[in-house]
């Protein structure tokens, strides 16, 4: 059951993972962009993991802290999107104490909503979009008793596989379309390696 | 890493600051936001012209706040984008009353702040434009000369915007001259070396000891194409070749040239590179009104520069000469 | 050797005729020598201005011709001084009937090269007067200040003489109060790399990645102490502490201060510098009335940066403040 | 017998030594200056052999376009004193077309009356001047056959001797007074190494 307590372990092993992935996460980043992923993404989560104290019960207030450590500490465009993303789920999250079935699927549903309408992304631009559309399909369609950490491990690396050979059409890898067939999204790379240790 | 800093979580903080101290008739500190710098004497009636991108380019983009230039720059990390906050913050300083206008490079992070900031000052009653600039012809193709991104052609577009908006033009009419000039502007540099950033402690990217990249971006983002350094005017012929073939200018055309070191390239090599600049367009018979040739957009200490040409109007120019007091411009 | 360059033979050449071409309102070649740089128009009546040195200081030592500054220049090979011929030149070109003041560093080469072109133009009629610049704390003792190297604090002279020239005083009047300034200004800086000389195409000297040379000088010349790389605060505190031993300073006395890189060391850290200058100085109760902030004498690429400190009397804050035009000098 | 040929003969044994030594000297100038002396030395010399063809009979003006060498590549300390030197054995020698002893006597008289004046040097400041001052001694109290290459050879080597653990008192070195006691003074150095092939 997603509570506090399910989130902060959440997070810990969120920065875990950005950790040890930090040079992975810059050198995917390098190969079309500035390099700064790894930074991007280690920073945020050490900004939220530095306030896990202040977590209450309210898992939306707990989401509105999370959105102002990526909003204090990890300026680049996919901490930025997050930051976005972050703020919403707290909108909707508001008051909650943990987290219904639903609830995750209104999740996906307004981080997907968010990145469209903020990153002006569309479907197929071979970015974190397109990852998380996976993911959320993949967890409509479950019919059976619903195991998620599976569902982010699978679909994420599916996401990527899928994507192969294809151009990247947002972000700083848009100005480079052709050399981009060639090239994981790195925001795609790194939501396959945070969810590993799920 | 030989940096002279002190906690490298510290050095945004204290550079600015030694900037505002440095020039206290010129800067200010926003107060109710620590990382926007405004004016030190506000300014009145005018529209305002504000700014915000990732700290490690001065001047850009702090220092360019000034009379007949900007009025308020939010700040952020080194190579990141500032938040909503702080935009919105500069923003709501950087009002006279009479709108805003919105200057940003295009890269992600700062687009998409900017926008929302925006959209919540809009609420508060701040009406805003905001002008993309997209002068780096390495960055995408002519056709798509949207997606570029924004490089050192942005001081020619704080300038003409702030001479614009001190003359008691109408934020549409600053907007829709600011928005001639972006059209006008195309930009192409070379890297030589990286840059260190405070935090990360390594360089941003590798390159060896005999290699450039043609059209690398400020933050060491991958360019045209890499090769062997060369001597400075086949260089020069290159990337002017590019820049003309963009740009298109004809015969008793009035353009103005910036040649900007991207750091630690001196002064000296930047006027090997502007005589040669000068020698090409001379040979087309295109006339080069106003040389600008030093650091106006930097990566710390990144080896490399960048040739930026302004095709100029009769409106450009004038504001383009136009008087302005900021450190690091010289009318 | 990563320099964006043509023929290492061509250097100083190819830079100063980028300089002026870039240029061309500020400056002009002499009409009887090449390696002379003068006012693009020439001053009437004034005492002249006169300099030079050796290349590779960009901005030092052309680059700060201009209205209020000087009025002719004499360009040596990189980081040597010019000729005889070269320096009689400049002299004559800079003269306007009333007069020349020449302005020198403190090296063997250059002083005995002015001292011999004056004796030569005083045979043509020409008055002249000779200023020695030693403001390098570093490299003599204070009862030995006659001795010292003369750096950054040479643009202070510059444009004091410059100021003073241009509001119509006489060549002694201009003398005495330069040489005062001379007497008030104590810089002393860092060296963290080296640069390399193009015809050489190797570094001027050897230090590790994490040694830093207190006082050593712009040609690479040995300082102080060689020690580890510090922060910036510590660092600093040591540096203010033998420049305040040295210039002797009362509470309440006014101050401008220069806080010059060498070249690759960037704004950024240059801000962080002047900050803890400007604590220091404000806990001593001493007022900084303006503050540069930039590259102003450098040595090409080299990494490193000084602190310089000009006491100011009445006369000199005028005159320092006093309007000029030149590329490299923000009023 | 020194005549215009023995003139260019003794120039391109000058620049073969100072190409030889020209990391020396440089190094040995770096330890209390600027580090050129080598380059100032090897451009002076090269820029003379350059112009070798030039060279007249008349050795006077010989020794004129040696100075304007000198004037035109070599311009520290070291290449301004060597050209002022040069300039006023070229005023003595004019219309000469050889050397008798008198007039070897009365060019290191001139180069010590010039370099005293020129470079406000003292006798005793640990310089070139010292150097000359020895070797114009030794010439002066030869009494038997004079060979000239043989007391450059010792007197500059004597001369690094005398000095040595003594400070240098002028030059880029004046600045460092302490540090330059163990040290050599670089242009008495090079003197030293550029007369070995005499
Ligand atoms: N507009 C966008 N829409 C969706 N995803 C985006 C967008 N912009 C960036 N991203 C994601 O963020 C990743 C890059 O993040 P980051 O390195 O922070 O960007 P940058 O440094 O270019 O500002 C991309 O790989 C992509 O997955
Ligand atoms: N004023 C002087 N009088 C005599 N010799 C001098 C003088 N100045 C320099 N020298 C000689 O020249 C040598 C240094 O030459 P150089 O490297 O060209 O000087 P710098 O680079 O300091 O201008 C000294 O070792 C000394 O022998
Ligand atoms: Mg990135
Ligand atoms: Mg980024
Ligand atoms: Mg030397
Ligand atoms: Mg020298």
């Amino acid at each position: 059951m997603f509570n506090k307590d399910e989130m902060i372990k959440i997070f810990d092993e969120l920065l875990i993972q950005s950790k040890k992935y930090y040079d992975d996460f810059n050198e995917a980043d390098g190969k079309i962009g500035d390099g700064d992923l790894g930074i991007t993404i280690q920073n945020g989560f050490q900004e939220i993991v530095n306030n896990k104290d202040n977590f209450t019960d309210d898992l939306g207030y707990n989401f509105m802290l999370c959105s102002q450590a990526f909003v204090k500490k990890s300026g680049s465009s996919f901490g930025t999107i997050v930051a976005f993303c972050l703020m919403n789920i707290s909108k909707i999250l508001k008051g909650k104490k943990f987290l219904k079935h639903e609830d995750i699927i209104e999740i996906f549903e307004i981080c997907l909503k968010t990145i469209k309408e903020r990153g002006k992304t569309n479907l197929g631009d071979k970015t974190i979009l397109d990852t998380l559309d996976l993911i959320l399909n993949e967890i409509k369609e479950t019919k059976n008793e619903i195991k998620y950490s599976q569902i982010f491990k699978t679909s994420t690396k599916e996401a990527l596989e899928k994507f192969k050979g294809k151009k990247i059409l947002i972000g700083r890898a848009r100005m480079f379309e052709d050399k981009t067939k060639d090239f994981d999204d790195p925001g795609m790379f790194a939501l396959s390696k945070l969810v590993e240790s799920f | 890493m030989k940096k002279i800093i002190n906690e490298p979580s510290n050095f945004v903080r204290e550079s600015i600051q030694g900037l505002v101290v440095s020039h206290p008739d010129i800067y200010s500190f926003a107060e109710d936001n620590e990382n926007v710098i405004t004016r030190a004497t506000k300014a009145s009636n005018k529209v305002g012209i504000v700014t915000g991108g990732g700290s490690g380019h001065l001047p850009v983009f702090t220092g360019y706040i000034g009379e007949g230039m900007l009025d308020a720059c939010a700040i952020g990390s080194v190579f990141a984008s500032p938040s909503v906050n702080q935009i919105a913050s500069a923003i709501r300083n950087g009002d006279n009353g009479n709108g805003v206008l919105c200057i940003m490079g295009n890269y992600g992070g700062d687009v998409m702040n900017f926008e929302m900031a925006c959209e919540i000052v809009a609420e508060e009653g701040i009406k805003t434009k905001k002008l993309i600039i997209a002068d780096d012809i390495a960055s995408a193709s002519y056709e798509d000369r949207l997606k570029r991104r924004g490089i050192a052609g942005m001081i020619y577009i704080f300038k003409i915007a702030g001479s614009l908006a001190e003359s008691g033009k109408s934020i549409d009419e600053v907007f829709d001259l600011t928005s001639l000039a972006n059209e006008n502007i195309r930009t192409l540099g070379v890297a030589l070396s990286p840059c260190i950033l405070p935090e990360a402690g390594k360089p941003t990217f590798e390159i060896t000891e005999d290699e450039i990249e043609i059209g690398m971006g400020i933050h060491g983002e991958p360019g045209i194409k890499r090769e062997k350094l060369r001597k400075a005017d086949p260089l020069v012929d290159d990337l002017c070749v590019r820049l003309l073939k963009d740009i298109k200018l004809q015969p008793e055309e009035k353009v103005s040239i910036m040649i900007n070191s991207l750091g630690s390239t001196p002064l000296e090599e930047l006027y090997i590179i502007s005589k040669r600049v000068n020698e090409n367009l001379s040979k087309l018979k295109i006339k080069i009104i106003k040389s600008h040739v030093g650091r106006y957009a930097t990566s710390m200490e990144m080896a490399g520069m960048s040739i930026t040409i302004l095709k100029l109007t009769e409106d450009l120019e004038k504001n383009l000469l136009s008087n302005s007091k900021c450190p690091f411009w010289t009318n």
